[in-house]
């Protein structure tokens, strides 16, 4: 069964909402960082709620996923806690990875969320590997690794599809295409017109969609997944897209114009879905900014508990490194941690 | 077929077998033990492996646990990391320790990170076994020995067995660990044969050195090839000076107790290691049994190794820079 | 100027030569390697003789190669000396590397030979680099990487590939498909049916040759190198080609039978050229007995001298680490070299 | 502007200026100086770099000698080696050393081994700067410090600047140097400020390091921030304790003279340095100055690293893992 049924109206709204917390998570968070609450780097996925919500949606819930830096949206596509997420981004111990990942690091294996991810490109081969665990334990699950048109130049995202369309794994690749890598736009790092092109050099179905509408992503996807779970293969679909902020919190964008996201914003994912769903009678105008309000009090309350919540304490540091026992960091701690457990 | 005591476990029947075998045999047991483990590396199927150590367990286990892969080692490697999150055991041979750069990455920030970044919510159960090493005219892309940098890594530990039985129990543990662990074969004593216990439930744990012979003039830490180069020179110095072998076995975690306990007898430290020498795994021992040994030592720890040069082809010059009993031997005499 | 023209008489004749000097080295270190006189690794160029020759002849003496393990039929059809080459091999101080590389990394940088690589997909960002050096300083020089069907892969290879193709280097990638990667079959590395399928990824021109047809080869690469010259970027080229022995010496091959050897050499690319130049009058069937007789000569003089040369001393393994002085390799040294100079 | 006299190298006017600055700086000037050099890296054209490091630079020297490249650290990793084998002078940015592994190979098996395995046939011109260390909460995949991989790798030579002045003088010898050199900045100290010599000519030799302060009571030997670190304690501890400080500067070759020097001086060494302690840094310098200074020493040598973990993002768990002025201090009270 579908995440999301996209044929239901409840579906339907459900990924309104999930979209519209996307851009309420993330605007909070480009707004915390602004203010200087928020430590290291944050990557907003504003703009780009369509791809993240309508691939994900569209897959099953044991399914997995890798995501990249810019993980928010995945994250909350995939059903995690904005709580858990937001006390991450503060560093807190109530998030997701105890404090110790931060926005970057989001993950909840359990839950398929196989990890936001630093480094560019490292999400394709991950994905290959739970696919394979998939097909290893012949259990009906499909891996989806989600990374941006600047990754596509990395050796390693080829050689994680190509042993996925080898080994006919259950693996879907989108490509978020949203123009550009950091300051760099697609045109500099790629020779190519479309990034599905790639699917040629691994004969793999490849398409291109519009990124900015949460049907056509949704559609692509679950036609992708029937594949890989009979046993097709993977299919690599490029997803045109664009982010509305900058590449991190802080970025002066000298590579762009304001008409420029003007123009993107045109073609918005929440705006055009919600048009469309006020025409189709499935929701109202009145009823989407109920929804609105709902999400923004959600993030409201994900933000004041995780400011409110406690920081780990120093000590956990030293945790979590291994699941066995290995005296060197407890030996290494201790001249640190001189005195009775604190810090000299 | 004797009976021993294995360092820290009562052991009974052994048999002798090759440094080879005993990393089979150890292969065997764990993928008959435990259905998640598989094996995946580049010919390691069929073919039976580069350096004939897989052989032919394929025939056993199939294709599906016996995986042939592409030459994509980072694709492979990540892969495994995948795969190790969601319930799987991959057993990774990289045909070689110099590809490792190929897959640095995936290793590095991937496989060694997740649990930590992810606050503990990730298992890790990753065993990489690789071939290090000179001796096989081989040159400077085949013949390295890298395993200081994975010692070095935080989050994965590395083994180094000098003997059979420490390749099997050793690898065992690794397979058995849900933490990744590096196993840093030498390919220049795969026909090393020694005395194995046949108890499948023999095991090294990670972090253990073994002292291999007993000796009181001067200690001899040593790795892969060279605790063989030790345990030879000590047998002809014998008489004349008494030498403690060990067997370092683990490098990380290091087993820093059983050296500080030789040091502490013998008064002397010679580390013999084929890592290159600047920041090599020498340099480790040196730093721990200094910090907490120093008033136990008569004389400056001496190391062996590489003398930071890659490893030639040349038959010629080959030989000239990897350590061996010579080096030992020559480190001995400049402390005792 | 090509380095050969294939249109010449003498430049057909050229090229068979080569050919045979190929075979005949290849053919000579096999056996000399059954005998254990060679240490080491040996990979072997037989079979594949059109695919070095046809391409290094097309491109122009000034141009830069990069080459595989397998690279002796690299280094003879680029000029080099065969009993330098052979002193290689045996770890002589009069080899190419004065006898450190060995085999797998003959070079001779001077001539554009950028170095066989033990390393498989090293090749083609070296040759990236390389055409970038052609670009930098305007230099009409392109840069060509040979590599395997086992290497298509690797991520590196990708990523030279697309930084040549976005930037529109001088630079010519050369598959050469001999249908296994040690002893796995291509089918088993790949998904596509032509790997020349990869250069849909980068957007350049692609194309798939007989690999046993030294003519075909040339001809695409001459139409490769005037693309790159003119500025208009890479090609992409697989040519499609047999190993006649196995992988390394010392291969059991249970991966094929000797029907599927015998049945690539009816392909020959050495028989097949040699009838063609009979059939139109270039070279009689005698000339060609007496150039076969010439190069076994030639190798047989190699081969001896190669023998009597002299090892390097061992005083050398402390050399050409760094064009600075390194102290501490000295007095490394020094431990183990207690005597005068001499290994203790 | 003032006068002062360089280790090593008499200089004269002098100017005060960032870490930053100081690498900008050294990169103009060698731009201007030698046009077969380039810079190549992601977003350092008009972007000026993530860290803002290249800055200005493309406006003076073009996109061809300031080349944005696709995020491909393999691909241009040996795009560099090609082209420095070919007659140029490349300049590569690893934008974090983070992501080295992704680029190992080309560094481990080419960079490195190209002019051994050819028999010194070649020459390799290249150096790779990239930024190490925490403090910026950039967590444990933007944080590292890795730099003792490249010290331990034979044919690469590092440096590790701690002041403004090393920046400079090191930058400048690594990209006149016919070796390869990588140069570690860290991310923490960009903008500590220091007087560096304006002279063009002014560079500082590789395989020399630097005596920040003299002392008698114990000698702290630091790299990157953690020179820094020393001083300013050194600075605090003034009238109590008498701390000799030296930056390292170069981490391969090394400055071992200098070191004996300071401590048969001293008799007591800390070593500081933000490499994980195990197979750190750290242990290299141990093991050199207990080998040949073994009988100047009266204590034990102390390390002062970060605890084998990575670099957590919490602002309350990253500090407490990086080497500074009380880690330092603990190390001191432990020998003096
Ligand atoms: C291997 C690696 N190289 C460089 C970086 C620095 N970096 C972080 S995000 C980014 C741009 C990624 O572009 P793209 O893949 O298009 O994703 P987007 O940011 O547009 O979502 C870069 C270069 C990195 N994190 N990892
Ligand atoms: C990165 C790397 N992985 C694995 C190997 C071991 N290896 C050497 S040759 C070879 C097969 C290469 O196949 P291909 O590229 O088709 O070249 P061929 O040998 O067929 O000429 C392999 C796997 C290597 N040298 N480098
Ligand atoms: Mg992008
Ligand atoms: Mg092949």
């Amino acid at each position: 069964m579908v995440t999301i049924d996209i044929k239901a109206e409840s579906g339907q709204r459900e990924m309104l909402r999930r979209m519209l917390t996307i851009r309420a998570f993330d605007t909070r968070a480009g707004e915390l960082f602004a203010d200087g609450e928020l430590p290291g780097f944050v990557h907003l996925y504003i703009g780009e709620e369509a791809v993240g919500v309508g691939a994900i949606s569209a897959l099953e819930p044991d399914d997995y996923i890798t995501s990249t830096h810019r993980g928010h949206g995945h994250c909350i596509a995939k059903g995690l806690d904005t709580y858990q997420m937001m006390a991450e981004l503060y560093g807190k111990r109530d998030g997701y990875c105890n404090g110790k990942g931060g926005s970057m690091h989001i993950a909840d294996v359990d839950a398929g969320m196989l990890g936001a991810n630093g480094i560019v490109g490292a999400g394709p081969p991950l994905a290959t590997g739970a696919a394979l665990t998939a097909s290893y334990k012949d259990e009906d699950r499909v891996a989806l690794a989600f990374f941006g048109d600047g990754a596509v130049a990395q050796g390693q995202v080829h050689e994680g599809i190509n042993l996925a369309a080898t080994w006919d794994l259950p693996a879907i690749f989108v490509v978020e295409n949203n123009h550009f890598g950091e300051a760099t736009p697609v045109e500099n790092q790629h020779n190519v017109e479309h990034l599905s092109a790639t699917a040629e050099a691994y004969n793999i179905p490849g398409f291109t969609v519009d990124g900015m509408d949460v049907t056509a992503v949704y559609e692509a996807v679950e036609e992708a997944r029937a594949r890989a779970a009979a046993g097709d293969g993977p299919t690599f679909i490029e997803a045109d897209t664009y982010r509305y902020k900058g590449h991190f919190e802080g970025d002066h964008e000298p590579y762009r114009t304001k008409d420029d996201i003007d123009d993107a914003r045109e073609r918005d994912a929440i705006d055009r879905f919600k048009t469309r769903l006020v025409d189709a009678g499935v929701i109202t105008d009145a009823e989407f900014d109920d929804l609105e309000a709902e999400v923004e009090a959600e993030i409201d309350e994900a933000t004041e508990r995780a400011q409110d919540a406690e920081y780990p304490d120093p000590s956990e540091a030293y945790e979590d490194m291994f699941g066995a026992h290995v005296p060197e960091i407890e030996e290494f701690a201790a001249r640190v941690r001189t005195d009775g457990g604190e810090r000299q | 077929m004797s009976t021993e005591t294995g360092t820290g476990q009562a052991v009974s029947a052994t048999e002798t077998m090759t440094i080879r075998e005993a990393i089979r045999e150890a292969l065997r047991e764990e993928l008959a033990r435990d259905e998640d483990a598989f094996l995946m590396g580049e010919d390691i199927g069929t073919f039976g492996g580069v350096l004939s150590v897989t052989g032919d367990l394929v025939d056993d286990f199939g294709e599906e646990r016996v995986r042939d892969t592409p030459i994509s080692e980072a694709g492979f490697m990540g892969a495994a990391v995948g795969a190790a999150a969601t319930g799987t055991r991959p057993i990774v041979e990289i045909m070689f320790s110099d590809f490792l750069g190929v897959c640095a990455e995936q290793i590095l920030n991937q496989m060694a990170k997740n649990r930590y970044m992810f606050g503990g919510k990730a298992e890790m159960p990753v065993t990489v076994r690789t071939t290090e090493g000179g001796g096989m005219g081989a040159a400077s892309q085949h013949s390295g020995t890298i395993h200081t940098w994975f010692a070095h890594l935080p989050g994965v530990m590395a083994v180094t067995p000098g003997s059979a039985r420490a390749a099997k129990g050793l690898l065992k543990s690794a397979i058995r660990s849900d933490d990744p662990v590096f196993f840093f074969e030498n390919k220049d004593i795969y026909e090393q044969e020694g005395e194995v216990p046949t108890d499948e439930d023999y095991t090294i744990p990670l972090g253990q050195a073994s002292v291999e012979r007993e000796g009181d003039d001067v200690t001899v830490v040593a790795t892969q090839r060279c605790v063989g180069e030790s345990l030879d020179l000590a047998e002809e110095l014998a008489g004349e000076t008494s030498v403690e072998v060990i067997d370092l076995q683990s490098l990380y975690p290091m087993d820093t107790e059983t050296l500080l306990e030789s040091v502490e007898k013998t008064g002397r430290l010679i580390v013999a290691d084929e890592s290159p020498l600047s920041y090599g795994t020498h340099a480790e021992v040196v730093a721990r049994v200094q910090e907490r040994g120093f008033f136990s030592l008569d004389a400056p720890i001496q190391r062996v190794g590489v003398p930071d040069t890659h490893i030639p082809f040349s038959p010629a010059l080959e030989r000239e820079v990897m350590p061996d009993a010579d080096g030992i031997q020559a480190a001995i005499d400049r402390v005792v």
